[in-house]
Formats: structure tokens, sequence, C-alpha cells
């Protein structure tokens, strides 16, 4: 990206958010979870269906709701009537994606307001086990007929990870209780628990070694929104619109077997286009809170380095010194995270977005961190250990 | 050069298990009762089938739901000859898109015709064991 | 712009390495552009249940040239993705973005249960339908009921199909000595010759912003407006006799190009015909012809191939098979081949052209995409 | 306050109706062109050779091979063979199948870098394969003894190989 004039003809804001409740089995149809969801986002930023231009949809794999063209099948519950209706996708960093491309959406000025919505109901897949849906997210012809379980991918970068920066189970176990203790401000929460121990995670159930089972964020049914709106359109529907101010993204090679895992530079690389549009040059001093996408408990410290939070093998110091705890000086995943709040995977990354706004906002009650805050940042990843997508968001 | 040219795979979930949603596990149990009803707007007052939790024109949340004379209108219909990779079928069906009067949307479902029309007036037969699934109507007959 | 395959099995190649083939051309095309270091983005139309692979995002990045940058996927029609480049661009953070498409038929097994599972699982799903064109033909007996569309009609759309495809390469299935009343009646009033085939293909497109397209185009092809809609994701209360979602995708993007009256403004016209009827559906539904008239003005020759305005003029998705998702950029691939002379084709000028996809049954969603030299 | 306020959607355990099983066995049947680089590796794998494909530009080593390098995007020049020997990148012990269902033995799996004569490799970009690891224990993957241990492939008898990834049974640990 050579000589970028960064100087937009229109920026974009984040106007009103919604979520559902995140649980294990939801009675709702995917179509009502993204309405549910949509409707309170509209009614957060006082505005109805009439009003949006545009709807963007993220949601992850089709095999989870069992529905083949899930967006246009969404598209409905999430206000897409009669209107034009996209639905983006990048595996598990869908949601964060979300509102990036409806940041175009808006900022290309071919939109005034945009509705942005991510569902995913994975209850659906429910015989034999919706984990079972992930077997085809392998290559189907050199990994699939050795019957890999999606745990394993994680359990070996996680593995690859404590051997090159010498980490301990019980440290990366810090990051589940954090989380799930952090839920317990979070209205959607699927697992708060404040009573939650170093040692409970490390008895819990073995899965894949090094993964156990409170290791592993649950499988959830639920969906989030926000809307937003371009700069005059943004001022007229609140005094408090929050900014977008960076957006990166990066897709690294499908061969995950090719290459190292104990560091994501394909988050080092989506933020690093993040944050020269936001002008960022010191992340871990301009930026005031962080939701990294945090599946599994060592992924938040993974991504923390990535994202510049943190500097190569220090996040699970900073973790242990308590730094990132909401009072800390760099709150990560105040909001409980997917550890805590559940993750519905493409909604789970758009609760990120949302938690953000609502710190930025100073609205999030219970869950509010401590230091003041100016900009905060939202990230996701997915696909086979290869995307990263990261939002930068400020007054 | 030898090299193997094809390989096979099943996306083997053994089900899915699918949930109607609060207004539409009213709907399917009505269906059960042999009774067929429609979604009704507060706001708007519209009627619409299949019915969701919302309404499809003003995004209001709906939770009433109406009773409706199982008396319909064919709206368009098919006669499929033929399955999707072009085999006969051993027998001929009709599919049609039937609406109610006074209610938006309606149900696409099978009658049992020959001469089938647009216009047509029908009315749905009734399976004896229902099980709460647009199927409880074995299909439609005229009127 | 390049592409690949349109055959009904592409036996030799993966998906992977077709869109790795379709790509090589593109960039060829667009100047010997190095897609390592001159890409600004990517983007992938794909959708999972077509690929047999959850999350098929996954295999988006290296066939493009697109490994670590920024790469995504829209479970969507190719022109979506072009819609979503247009913006990308407009917004001032992207110069050149490439998009991809492709589509492998030939994997897919059970092809007619993939696209049942796009059905509404409660309200459709359990009547097991025998065959999903069925939907389709409820619509077609309800537009030609309501503008009095006759069987001769759809006879003589099929016949110009296949006469235009004739003279287009990737045509593998245009046969003009074939008679559609001559074919097995499927579901009533669709005929075989009405329904498209499935081919597998794959397309890449290269868009640029004003700033630099020169740099790897002297001629390049504009895209001056864009748009898409979605009617309803409910069937039940989607209009059976008009595509709606066509009609205003086609407003949102004259408006955006400045096009007042498209009849007199549009040179030649790419649209979706993967069901015979739905050539004049879509003719209608993009204002090139009054409702109801699409019929009586392709009798009268207007859209045949040097008519006032030819439609087709590649035999559509009819003579060359409907590739997936790549099927917006196989009509777009047309137009701009002809708008750049490259293929000879008779129209007696083609300096605006308007291309259009649909994303087949159970969905009513549309796009279009309004083109000029 | 606190956002979300109120947040909604109807959670349930078990409930008979109106929750309905639609099966799906084999109705989404695919059948891929494994293709010009994969179909090759295939037939390699039946003949007991695991094969790649070189980039002459950058020098980079494809197993899984590809026909195209996804770094310098251009055709790959030519075929290699491995030599069948590696080391262990990555590895794991899993307690569950991809069912979710707990399993027999704890299986143990890793990433193998694989050695391909005349070449050398960093940690950073490897032929690489997804594999069974065999002649080692949970234990050894606990106590991380495995990281870079030496491992070979152990091919099934060639009257039972199909040409699939299967062929090799596993990487069997030869040495650390």
């Amino acid at each position: 990206m050579t000589g970028r004039n960064l100087n937009f003809k229109h920026r974009v804001a984040v106007v009103g958010a919604g979520l559902t409740l995140f649980r294990r089995r939801m009675l709702e149809t995917p179509q009502e979870l993204a309405w549910l969801a949509a409707r309170q986002a509209l009614d957060e930023a006082g505005l109805t269906l009439k009003d949006i231009d545009c709807v963007v949809i993220g949601s992850a794999p089709d095999a989870f709701d069992g529905v083949h063209m899930k967006g246009e099948y969404l598209a409905e519950g999430a206000g897409g009537i009669r209107k034009p209706v996209v639905r983006v996708y990048v595996g598990g960093a869908t949601g964060v994606f979300v509102p990036i491309a409806a940041w175009w959406h808006a900022a290309s000025g071919l939109c005034k307001r945009v509705l942005a919505v991510a569902e995913e109901k994975m209850s659906h897949a429910a015989k034999p086990h919706p984990q079972y849906v992930f077997r085809y997210i392998w290559d189907p012809v050199v990994e699939r007929p050795i019957s890999p379980n999606l745990l394993w991918i994680f359990a070996m970068e996680m593995h690859r990870y404590m051997y090159k920066c010498n980490v301990k189970k019980e440290d990366i176990a810090l990051v589940a209780v954090k989380n799930k203790r952090n839920a317990c401000g979070h209205p959607s929460a699927q697992l708060c628990n404040p009573h939650i121990k170093v040692e409970d995670v490390l008895n819990s159930e073995v899965l894949v070694w090094p993964v156990n089972r409170l290791d592993v964020s649950p499988v959830s049914d639920g969906a989030a929104a926000v809307v937003l709106a371009s700069e005059e359109e943004a001022r007229r529907i609140t005094d408090t619109p929050v900014w977008i101010k960076g957006i990166g993204w990066t897709l690294d090679t499908t061969h995950w077997t090719n290459r190292e895992l104990a560091y994501p530079e394909y988050v080092r690389r989506a933020a690093e286009m993040a944050y020269r549009m936001a002008g960022i040059d010191n992340p871990r001093k301009q930026i005031d809170v962080a939701e990294p996408y945090d599946p599994f408990d060592y992924k938040e410290l993974h991504h923390m380095e990535g994202l510049g939070l943190a500097k190569r093998c220090e996040a699970p110091i900073l973790t242990r010194e308590g730094v990132t705890q909401r009072d800390g000086d760099l709150p990560i995943n105040p909001s409980g995270g997917l550890l805590g709040v559940g993750n519905p995977i493409a909604a789970a990354g758009l609760m990120k977005v949302a938690e953000i706004f609502w710190q930025i906002r100073g609205e999030a009650g219970a869950r509010q961190v401590k230091k003041p805050v100016y900009t905060g940042l939202a990230q996701a990843w997915g696909d086979l250990m290869q995307a990263g997508t990261v939002i930068v968001m400020g007054i | 050069m030898r090299r193997v040219k094809h390989f096979p795979e099943v996306m083997e979930i053994e089900a899915y298990v699918y949930t109607a949603g609060p207004l539409g596990a009213k709907w399917l149990e009505a269906l059960r009762a042999g009774k067929l009803t429609a979604a009704c707007c507060p706001k708007c007052g519209r009627l619409f089938m299949p019915p969701k939790m919302y309404c499809p024109y003003d995004f209001e949340e709906v939770k009433e739901l109406r009773e409706v004379e199982p008396l319909g209108v064919v709206e368009t219909y098919t006669v499929v000859e033929r399955d999707f990779y072009g085999r006969p079928l051993p027998e001929r069906k009709v599919l049609a898109f039937i609406k109610f009067p006074g209610v938006e949307g309606g149900l696409i479902h099978y009658v049992k015709t020959d001469a089938p029309r647009i216009g047509m007036k029908v009315r749905p037969k009734w399976r004896d064991a229902r099980s709460g699934l647009v199927t409880d109507i074995e299909h439609f007959v005229e009127a | 712009m390049g592409w690949f395959g349109f055959q009904p099995e592409v036996v030799d190649y993966s998906f992977r390495e077709m869109v790795f083939k379709a790509a090589q051309r593109a960039y060829e095309d667009a100047g010997g552009l190095d897609p390592r270091g001159e890409v600004d983005a990517f983007v992938s139309c794909q959708e999972d249940f077509w690929e047999g692979i959850s999350i098929a995002d996954e295999f988006a990045p290296d066939p493009v040239g697109g490994a670590m940058k920024p790469v995504y996927t829209v479970a969507g029609d190719g022109l979506q993705c072009v819609g979503q480049a247009y913006m990308m661009i407009r917004s001032g953070l992207f110069d050149v973005v490439v998009v991809e498409s492709h589509g492998k038929p030939s994997d897919v097994e059970t092809l007619d249960e993939v696209m049942f599972m796009a059905t509404d699982p409660i309200s459709i799903r359990p009547l097991a339908l025998e065959n999903v064109h069925a939907l389709a033909a409820l619509e077609a007996r309800a537009y030609m009921a309501e503008f009095g569309v006759a069987e001769e009609h759809l006879d003589a759309v099929v016949e110009k199909a296949h006469k235009a495809g004739v003279k287009n390469q990737r045509a593998v299935f245009a046969s003009p000595g074939r008679s559609r009343s001559a074919t097995p009646v499927v579901a009533e009033p669709l005929r075989e010759a009405d329904i498209a085939k499935f081919v597998d293909a794959a397309v890449v497109v290269v868009l640029a912003s004003e700033r630099v397209a020169k740099k790897y185009n002297d001629a390049p092809v504009w895209v001056d407006g864009v748009w898409w809609s979605t009617e309803t994701s409910t069937l039940e209360l989607h209009n059976w006799a008009f595509p709606l979602h066509a009609r205003e995708a086609a407003d949102g993007a004259y408006a955006q190009a400045k096009i007042a009256d498209p009849f007199k403004e549009v040179d030649f016209a790419e649209v979706d015909n993967r069901y015979a009827f739905k050539e004049l559906q879509h003719i209608e539904a993009l204002r090139l012809a009054p409702r109801g008239m699409a019929k009586d003005l392709l009798a009268d020759g207007a859209f045949c191939p040097g008519g006032r305005l030819p439609v087709n003029l590649s035999g559509g998705a009819l003579a060359e098979g409907v590739p997936f998702e790549a099927h917006g950029l196989a009509r777009l691939s047309y137009a701009v081949g002809v708008m750049r002379g490259e293929i000879k084709a008779e129209v007696d000028r083609a300096e605006t052209a308007v291309v259009h996809s649909w994303r087949g049954v159970p969905t009513t969603t549309s796009v279009v995409a309004v083109l000029r030299i | 306050m606190t956002k979300p306020k109120n947040p909604r959607g109807t959670p349930f355990e078990e409930v008979a109706f109106p929750v309905f099983e639609m099966p799906h066995v084999g109705k989404a049947r695919y059948s891929y062109a494994a293709g010009w680089a994969l179909g090759r590796f295939l037939a390699g794998l039946k003949e007991g050779k695991i094969l790649g494909t070189v980039c002459k530009k950058c020098g980079r080593v494809f197993i899984p091979p590809r026909m195209y390098c996804s770094y310098c995007f251009r055709e790959v020049d030519e075929w290699v063979e491995a030599s069948g020997e590696g080391v262990i990148h990555t590895v794991v012990a899993s307690y569950i199948e991809a069912t979710r269902a707990r399993a027999g033995e704890p299986k143990v799996v890793g990433v193998v870098k694989l050695e391909v004569p005349g070449f050398s490799f960093d940690d950073h970009f490897f032929p690489g394969l997804l594999h069974y690891i065999c002649g080692a224990t949970d234990e050894d993957v606990k106590n991380m003894k495995l990281f870079g241990a030496r491992v070979r492939a152990r091919f099934k008898p060639p009257e039972q190989r199909t040409g699939s990834v299967t062929d090799i049974e596993c990487f069997e640990v030869a040495g650390p």
C-alpha cells in the first residue's frame, strides 16, 4: 500500500450495539437470534429498520446451522429485506471482519447507515457433536483421512508455544481463570464462575494434551449486532459516537504444517495495517483496553504478542503480574471473552467489538475498566490458524 | 505419469437437530392439533405465514398466532415429472404455492389433483398420525 | 481478467489449480501485475457446501498469490465480490483489489440434496422435494400466467442462446440444432432445455482505482455502478411473478452510473438465464423492456445479436453452464471481452454494458453492474 | 447501567417438542479432483514415496505439494523425493476422537518436519506433514521429550495401500 491517502472522505462510527444471551442451546431459529441482536442494536441507536441502507452479515461454517447459503437464509432476520445484503467470511475471524466490511460500505459513501450482524447456532449440528463439523475444515485430501479433531491443531500450536517460550500450563490457566471471573459482570455470559481457580483448570478433563476442558471456550448459540454510520449521520444519531480508527486483516498460507506456529505472524501483519491507518506507533501505550480472541486461553497470550501489546514470550509474565486484569494497566478481555461469555463463533467476535464500544462509552457497568478508555482494540482469528482481523476504535 | 484423480468424501454429520423458535413451535403445535395458524403483527396488524417471532415488514416482535380458515387458493403450481438428474419420477406430483385470503405468504405444498390450475380452491388433507411438521398435511385437495 | 475451465468436468486440476491458472492469465492480462507486491487485497466468492469444505475460505489465499496478505471471502455471487471491491476502492484505502470466484460442480455428487439444504428447515425441508428446480418452475408459472408468456416465447429464448453460444468458445453446451419443444418436461412448465447445466470454471478479475488503473491497462473498462439486493429469505413472502431483487439492484446501479433510460443508454447486456424464462424476467427487471414486453421485443429481434440491444451475446448460462458463484464473473468477463473488442460480437456500439447475476433457487438475491469504456 | 441491557434468548436443555431431527447421512457427498500436484503425491504414497515440489526462485520445497509457489506466484519447477525421515516440530496426545467421544488409547499426533536430500530448512518454512507418531507414549508428549525427536515414515505393506495419506501408517520415533 504505497502512497495511501489516509484522509478518507467519510469517517465511520459505531452508534449502537446489541447482543443475545450466549447459551449452549437456544430455542430461537438462527433468523430469530439475528433479529434479537439486530433489534437491540437498532433500539440502542434509536433507529428503525427503515433507516438502514445496507446489511452486512457474518457467520462461520454453514455446516453448524445446517443451512446451505446461510447468508441468504439469515438475511431476513438480520434486516435484509429488500436491501443490499452481503455475507463476509473469514472463518473464526469473521466476527471482527463484519464491522471491517461494514466500514467500507459507509466509507465508500455508498451507504450511510449499515447494520452489521453476526450469528451462530452451533447446537443444530447436534449429532454426534458440533465439534465433529470441524472435521470438514481440514484439507480434504491430505488431512481428513487421518480423522483429526479440531482441538489437535490448537493443542499443537499451544504446545509449540509452550516449548518455544518455556511457558507452563499454570501460567496459561491464569487466563481462563481471569476471563471466567470477568464474565460474571456480563449479562449474556454462559460460563461465569467467580470462584474458579487455576487448579480447577488443570484438573479438568484432559482432551488433547496440553488442552484441558477448561482451557477451551464452550459450544454456544448466540448473535450480536452493531450499527455503523457515516460521520454526518453518526453525529445526528448520538452525542457519543465511537469512531473506527483502523482496520486490518491478513490471511496466511493454507498449509499450516509448513510453518512456525509459535508466533502469529498473520496477527502482526493485520495489526500493522490497522495501526498504520489509526496512526498508532506504540500500541502498548496507546491502546487502553483490548479484546484479543480467546477461544483457548493460550490464544489470548499468543495474540497479545502478535498485536504488539506484549513482547514475544512476555504475555504470560504480564498476565501473572496482573497487568491484564480489569484494574490493571492493560486490561485484556474485560468482557470475559470467549472463555467466559461463550463462543458462538462469528457472534463472539462481534461481541468483542460491542464490548470495546461500551467500554469507550463508559457503559460497561460492572465490567468497566478502572483506567479511562480512549482507544480500544478488538481482534479475532480463524481458518487453519491463518486469519487475523483487527479493528481499532476510539473517541 | 500416474496420478490419483479422485478422492471421495462425505460430510457425514449424522443428523441436524432444528428448533422452530418460540412462535414457530406454537405454529407446529397447532399443525399437530390439525389447525392452520398465521402470525399476527401487533403493530401493522398483518397476518403472515410461516410465522417468525419478528414481523418481516416492520421488524416488530410478534407473539400471537391467529387461526386461519384452512381454505387456500393456488397462486402458482408445477407438475414435477422428473428428478434433478432427469430421471422420470414413478408418479407425477403437483407442487403449488398456496395463499390464504388475508394472509401474507402462504405454504408451499403438494396438491393431489389431475387438473391443477391457478386460482383453484384447496383445503388440507390432514394425516391421522401427526407429529408437528408441515407434512402433517399430507397434501391439499380441491375444495 | 482471466478464466480457466468452462468444461463439464475438469479432471486433471483441483479447484485450487484452476484458480491459479485463471489468476495467472488475469495478472498477465493486467500488464504483468505482480500479486505479491502490487495488490492491496483479494476477495474470493464461494460457499462452503459447494466446496465440501467447512470454512472454504482457508483455501483462498495461496492460488491467487495472497498468502500473508489481506484476503477474505464473500459467501455470494462473484459480482457481489466486485461490488465489495468497488466499495473498498471507493473508500480510499485500497488501490488494487483482485476478485476470484470458482465452481467445481463435478466434485459434488449430491448436488440436489446440497441445493435443497438452502431452503428453510421448518417450512420447506420436510417436504423432501424430488427436484429443487420445481421451485423455479413455480416462479415460471406465476410469471408466464401474469404476463401472458407462452411456450413458444421460451423456445425463442433457448434458440437465441444456443445460436449465440456457437460463437462463444467457452460455451460447451451450445447446441443450436436442438429444439426446446423436443426435450422432456422436467417440472412443468420447465423443460430440460430450459435449465442450464453446471460447469467447472474459475474466473479472476483485477480491479484498480482511477489513480493507478492506467499503469496496468491503457484502455481499462470502468465499473460505473454496482449494486445488489436481497428480497427476503422466506420464499413464501417473495414475489413469485417478478424478480424485485433484480429491479432494485438495477435501480441502484443505474443511479450510481447516472443512467436515466437504460433502454436507450445501454448498448448490450449479459443477464442471468440459468432458466430460460429468467432471461425475459431479468430483461424487464433491468428496465430494458417494459414489464411483460420482453417476449414481444425478443420476437422482434431486439435482443438478438445485431439487434437493437443484444442480450447474452455469449449465450449466457444456457450455453456456458453455471459455475456456481463464478457465474456473475463469467457474465462480466464476457462483457469486458466484447467492450475491449477482443471478442468479435454482433453489436453496433459496445461502450456501455449492464451485467446481471442471480444466485439461483432458492435465493432472492441479484447483483447488477454497469460497465463503461 | 450495564450494557448489553437485558440480552434475550430462550435457552433449553432437553425438550421433546418441537425439536426435530433431520438425518443427514450421505446427503452431502463429494468426489474431489485431487489435481495435478496432489494426484501425483497420492500416487507416490502408493509406491512408498513422499514427493514434493520445488520453486527454484525462492528455493522452497512444498510437501504436501502444490503446482504453484504461494510466495513467488509462479509454477513450481520440479519434483523431489523426501527421505522419509524427519524431526518432530510439534506434538500432542489426543484423548478424544473426532466425534468428541473418549478414545480408548491416547493417540500421539504431530507435525513432522521432513528431510529432503540436498535441501536444508529453518523453523519458519519447511516441508511438513500432519500424522500419527508411533513408538511414543502420552508421557513423552507431556515431558516435551519428543520435540525435535527423529522419526521415520512407516508405510503399510504395498498391497494395503490405496493412494491416501493413510498409506503411511505413522511416523515412528527413531531416536532423540
